[in-house]
């Protein structure tokens, strides 16, 4: 059987992705025995035009990480899904938006008022800003266009498997990979390397029933090991959450941020969240619930963390 | 549309099934008048409507959004408008980091007999987001992202 | 069995019997003083003496004391028992000669006037008393002090005993009325407090079974582990000390709440001077007065024992009032007028109806108005507004006035009365908020338990299989109450009749395959309808659809999207709004 | 005059471009480095709470 032909490309993105192909570690030969990476800019020296010089359909599997934020990832989408046969939407911003995603809270402008202004580190007097074109002496040289919103993957082209974390866990994209070498990939649009259940299912702590009479912030309070983290009052996402990570956070005492997005039903993850939060709220009238909800001090920030673009909403109004 | 006072505000109304809705017929058989622009969708209990489909009548083009239930205490389902009363807040600051004004997701509480009230909050709520303008989330906003479902 | 012979008549008695009880059972009569069937014998007032002519210690003796032996010869009747029974009747009534019950002994014994220095004590030193707290009570709050002529019961130090447990069994046991509870004489208003006045009584008139019960409160065996007087002497045996309420489980098809209500609590409205000023009585105190069987023998009376010559009855107390209640209680007009025509009829007296409106709506009451209205009361068409005891003119002297606004004639009178019967409203009962929750009925906003429809179902409730009658769903009156309550029997009997239920169709569901266990929606069911089952690593919530009404509570919160609303869907609901977007509300 | 360009500079963490202008002889005339990728972190991070940051700002770099 001839070997697979791979590709992974990175849009905005971290990085990290790339690293948690990395920790598959001494299986990564077992990768390179079943496969030939076509493309792969942070470990191989590939050229965009050589992408662009491949047929259709030249690459059996594309695994693309990171968000849509300019017209270089759209342009690198679009053209890596007309050369593959299957398109991965890999790690949760390319899924979701991930945290480049919540970058929606601006536009274009909010971003580069921010960045190139108003920042104490900025020394910009000038009030240069990135061009889309720029003539020097020698010629006219371009940047990507910035756009105003940033969005997924899978809101810039048609994706076959969304294989969501931040990052994947190593032994999921693992059981991915085994999965397209024996050709035993689900029916397409399906999210692979996951629970079906939230990750409730995989944390080790005791639930009860849920009443929540105040919500703490980490100076508030030292969590108890074995029992949920929602009850002792930390907003933990967990339970509008897609298992698959193996409640990693959670067992490192920390609260789940949600970077496996929603579980199959739910349309929104961020207002899921907000809804089974308020509801165990231990309050029965106005004033007490307000009590509790101001001490939520980030909504937006914490229940749509990795998934403000795969909102309903999808960004904040400027 | 030809202008700003032209603007006809598209509000989705989530009545419940005990006290609200009732509260809506009875406003029709009294032949009370209030603004066609609140389209109702009948839930059993204000403890059904979803933070999400505050956002989805949202995304969907909705200008406002009117969540009406029994007043606390009356609910049929003995505690279901408590959990109304619970999302509502926490929804709204979300909404506002969204950046969409308080005004436009309004929560009142309507017994079967306030007829009078439903028509008075209907019709407040009309011309406030009249005032507000269109929210047009799905024309206005989508477009910046150009997104594709 | 012994025999032995009083009075030459041969008796078989129980062993352990003593000579005083051996002769009662023949009916041969020894006078006692200090004697009594449920304390040990104590032999100090010598009354009893009996003379012992063979088979034992020769001489007199106490009978209370003496045991029965095999071949006793006892004389009651001899010359040397009269002498000695006379002298003891003497000493007493030289010491006690006012108190009636020594003087009427020493009568029987034909003493006029005893020989020797005459005090003035009620007290005889029988020790009833001080043995009844040692051994009834078990207190021990009580005993001589002194000897000799000093000697005196009291408690230590004469002040008042931290020991004394209150509860009057000195008082009930002193044969002179030496000894006098504190404010136990006092005006028989005091009685028309319902509440139990001893530790074993009857509920109350109607209660069904009619079987008297013990105050654990207040009976002297739950309090100090001492008494058992009636266990003793019940002759049916039925008195039982462990027998205690048992929750017992009962598997029904249908319940039926009929809990009733709470009378209005006259105190709360301060200015009608009720618990403060003599002679301003509830309504129901009033019902006690009138009964023949209450602590006045059916006489109106005012506190001081006189019947009023004029009566002011108030309307609406607590109803149709912003400050209590806002609704009408509709039984208050027709009891006014009933307890109208009682004070008429019993005493003759001038009687004021003040009221806000009269309704009398149900058959037969309007025309008991009109009777009223020919029976010369006088209706004064305003609220109560207080009720004082500062008199302003010579002619308020010693009575209660009452301040009102005479609606029709437009003034505010002063009307001096010598009663008050206020007529109280009905309110939930305290606990209607807990019943309502252990059988998920709701209460409407005045509290009351609602029904599931004010037309088409009103002794349903939005529980299927619990039904509601009486008072406990709003107030009404007996012939309603009556009819909803064989309506609430025929309801509960056809859906038993039935054989199964029929449930809402709009439930909730639970998918497994997705639910995590995370427990959210568990605690939000006002029906308690979510179970949580176990399952290979967590466990997944599960719905119970008997149970589930369909509020979808749980649907709304459920994180994971695994619960789903049988015809109100997520993709439903979607679709409707979005249909409605699409047709262009309003545009 | 002569252009070179590298798209994407590789093998490292980022996204880089090159272009590199030589002269007549064939010797760099100038060249220069640019950054088509921004995400905005010093915006976005703004009204988050500060506790939350130590789990945003991996997300610069991940390698």
């Amino acid at each position: 059987m001839a070997k697979l032909k791979l590709a992974l490309y990175w849009a905005a993105t971290c990085g990290g992705c790339e690293v948690a192909v990395l920790d598959l570690n001494e299986k990564i030969l077992d990768v390179a025995a079943a496969a030939d990476i076509y493309l792969w800019p942070v470990a191989m020296d590939y050229k965009y035009k050589d992408a662009e010089a491949w047929p259709d359909k030249f690459i059996d599997v594309c695994l693309f990480n990171g968000a849509i934020r300019n017209s270089e990832g759209e342009h690198l989408a679009k053209l890596l899904r007309a050369k593959s046969k299957v398109m991965v939407a890999f790690g949760s911003c390319a899924c979701f938006g991930g945290i480049p995603g919540l970058a929606n809270v601006a536009d274009r402008e909010g971003v580069f008022a921010r960045v190139y202004g108003e920042t104490p580190s900025t020394d910009n007097r000038d009030g240069t800003r990135p061009q889309t074109s720029f003539a020097v002496p020698e010629g006219e040289l371009t940047l990507p266009h910035f756009y105003d919103t940033v969005k997924t993957l899978g809101q810039t082209v048609p994706v076959d498997y969304f294989l969501p974390g931040c990052p994947p866990a190593a032994k999921q994209i693992w059981a991915v990979v085994q999965a397209i070498v024996a050709g035993q990939l689900p029916p397409p649009g399906s999210f692979v390397g996951v629970a079906e259940k939230s990750v409730c299912e995989e944390c080790p702590r005791v639930k009860e029933e849920k009443k929540v009479t105040a919500f703490l912030r980490p100076h508030q309070v030292i969590p108890q090991p074995e029992k949920c983290l929602l009850e002792q009052g930390l907003v933990c996402c967990g339970p509008a959450t897609r298992g698959g990570c193996g409640a990693q956070c959670i067992n490192a005492n920390m609260p789940c941020r949600g970077c496996y997005g929603p579980t199959e039903r739910v349309t929104d993850q961020g207002a899921k969240m907000l809804s089974a939060i308020a509801s165990i709220i231990d309050a029965s009238d106005e004033a007490g619930v307000k009590k509790v909800v101001d001490q939520i001090v980030d909504p937006l920030g914490t229940f749509y963390r990795f998934g403000l673009p795969n909102s309903l909403l999808t960004r904040v109004r400027v | 549309m030809s202008g700003e006072n032209s603007f006809e505000p598209r509000i989705i109304g989530f009545l419940c099934r005990w006290c609200s809705y009732q509260g809506a017929d009875l406003a029709g058989t009294s032949r009370r008048h209030y603004p066609s622009n609140m389209v109702p969708v009948r839930v059993m209990c204000s403890g059904r409507v979803d933070p999400t489909f505050v956002l989805k009548a949202i995304a969907d083009g909705a200008d406002g959004v009117l969540i009406c239930g029994c007043h606390p205490g009356d609910c049929h389902y003995q505690s279901g408008n408590f959990n109304a009363m619970r999302r509502y807040p926490l929804l709204m600051k979300a909404l506002e980091q969204f950046g969409i004004e308080k005004e436009r997701v309004r929560l009142e509480w309507i017994s079967a007999s306030e007829s009078e009230k439903f028509a008075l909050v209907v019709k407040e709520m009309t011309e406030t987001v009249r005032r507000l303008g269109p929210l047009e989330w799905n024309r206005r906003v989508f477009q910046k992202g150009q997104r594709k479902t | 069995m012994i025999t032995l012979t009083i009075n030459d008549r041969r008796l078989q008695v129980q062993e352990g019997t003593t000579v005083l009880q051996a002769a009662k059972s023949a009916g041969i009569q020894i006078p006692t003083l200090c004697y009594h069937e449920a304390l040990a014998p104590y032999g100090a007032c010598r009354m009893c003496l009996v003379e012992i002519v063979a088979g034992g210690r020769l001489g007199l003796s106490a009978s209370c004391a003496y045991p029965a032996q095999e071949g006793l010869v006892v004389r009651t009747d001899s010359s040397r028992v009269f002498k000695a029974r006379r002298m003891v009747a003497e000493l007493l009534l030289a010491r006690c000669p006012n108190v009636p019950e020594i003087q009427e002994l020493a009568q029987e014994m034909g003493i006029e006037r005893p020989r020797f220095h005459i005090e003035d004590e009620r007290c005889t030193l029988c020790g009833l008393c001080v043995r009844t707290c040692e051994e009834i009570a078990g207190v021990s709050a009580i005993n001589f002090i002194q000897r000799g002529t000093e000697r005196e019961v009291t408690t230590p130090f004469a002040v008042p005993s931290e020991a004394c447990i209150a509860c009057g069994a000195c008082a009930l046991v002193c044969p002179t009325g030496a000894i006098v509870i504190d404010g136990a004489e006092e005006i028989k208003h005091r009685e028309l407090r319902l509440g139990p006045a001893k530790a074993i009584h009857v509920p109350f008139l109607q209660a069904v079974p009619k079987a008297p019960l013990i105050d654990p409160e207040q009976c002297i065996h739950f309090r100090t582990g001492k008494c058992g007087v009636c266990e003793r002497f019940c002759l049916s045996n039925a008195i039982d000390y462990e027998m205690e309420d048992e929750e017992v489980e009962i598997e029904v098809g249908a319940i039926i709440l009929a809990t009733g209500f709470e009378l209005f609590d006259c105190s709360r409205v301060a200015q009608y001077g009720y618990g403060r000023l003599p002679n301003v009585i509830s309504g129901l105190e009033f019902e006690r007065m009138c009964n023949a069987g209450g602590p006045t023998g059916g006489k109106v009376l005012r506190e001081e024992g006189r019947p009023p010559e004029s009566v002011a009855i108030f309307h609406c107390v607590g109803s149709r009032d912003e400050n209590y209640n806002e609704y009408c209680s509709r039984v208050c007009c027709m009891y006014s007028l009933k307890f109208a025509h009682l004070v008429r009829e019993k005493t003759g007296s001038k009687v004021y109806e003040f009221y806000i409106d009269m309704r009398a709506f149900g058959k037969g009451y309007e025309e008991f108005y009109k009777r009223l209205l020919m029976e010369d009361v006088i209706f004064i068409r305003g609220k109560g507004a207080e009720v004082t005891d500062v008199a302003e003119t010579p002619e308020e002297q010693g009575k209660l006035i009452v301040k009102c606004e005479d609606t029709l004639l437009g003034i505010v009178r002063r009307i001096p009365v010598d009663m008050v019967i206020l007529s109280a409203g009905l309110e939930p009962r305290r606990d209607a908020a807990e019943v309502a929750r252990l059988f998920s009925v709701n209460r409407s906003k005045d509290g009351f338990f609602l029904e599931r429809h004010p037309k088409l179902a009103p002794v349903e409730t939005a529980s299927d299989g619990v039904f509601v009658a009486g008072a406990c769903q709003g107030p009404k009156d007996i012939p309603d109450s009556v009819a909803q309550g064989a309506a609430a029997a025929a309801g509960a009997l056809a859906l038993i009749d039935l054989g199964k239920v029929e449930i809402e169709p709009i439930t909730a569901l639970i998918d497994e395959a997705i639910c995590s266990g995370c427990k959210i929606c568990i605690g939000l069911c006002p029906y308690t309808a979510i179970e949580f089952v176990s399952r290979d690593t967590t466990g997944v919530a599960q719905v119970n659809e008997a149970l589930c009404k369909g509020c979808g509570i749980c649907v709304a919160a459920c994180p994971a999207g695994a619960a789903t609303q049988r015809g109100y869907t997520t993709q439903q609901i979607y679709g409707e709004m979005e249909g409605a977007l699409r047709a262009g509300a309003g545009g | 005059m002569q252009r070179v360009t590298i798209d994407p500079i590789t093998r490292l963490e980022g996204h880089g471009k090159i272009e590199i202008f030589l002269d007549e002889a064939g010797e760099v005339a100038n060249a220069y480095f640019q950054v088509p990728e921004l995400r905005g972190f010093e915006r976005f991070c703004e009204g988050r709470p500060v506790e939350e940051l130590p789990r945003i700002t991996p997300r610069i770099c991940g390698v």
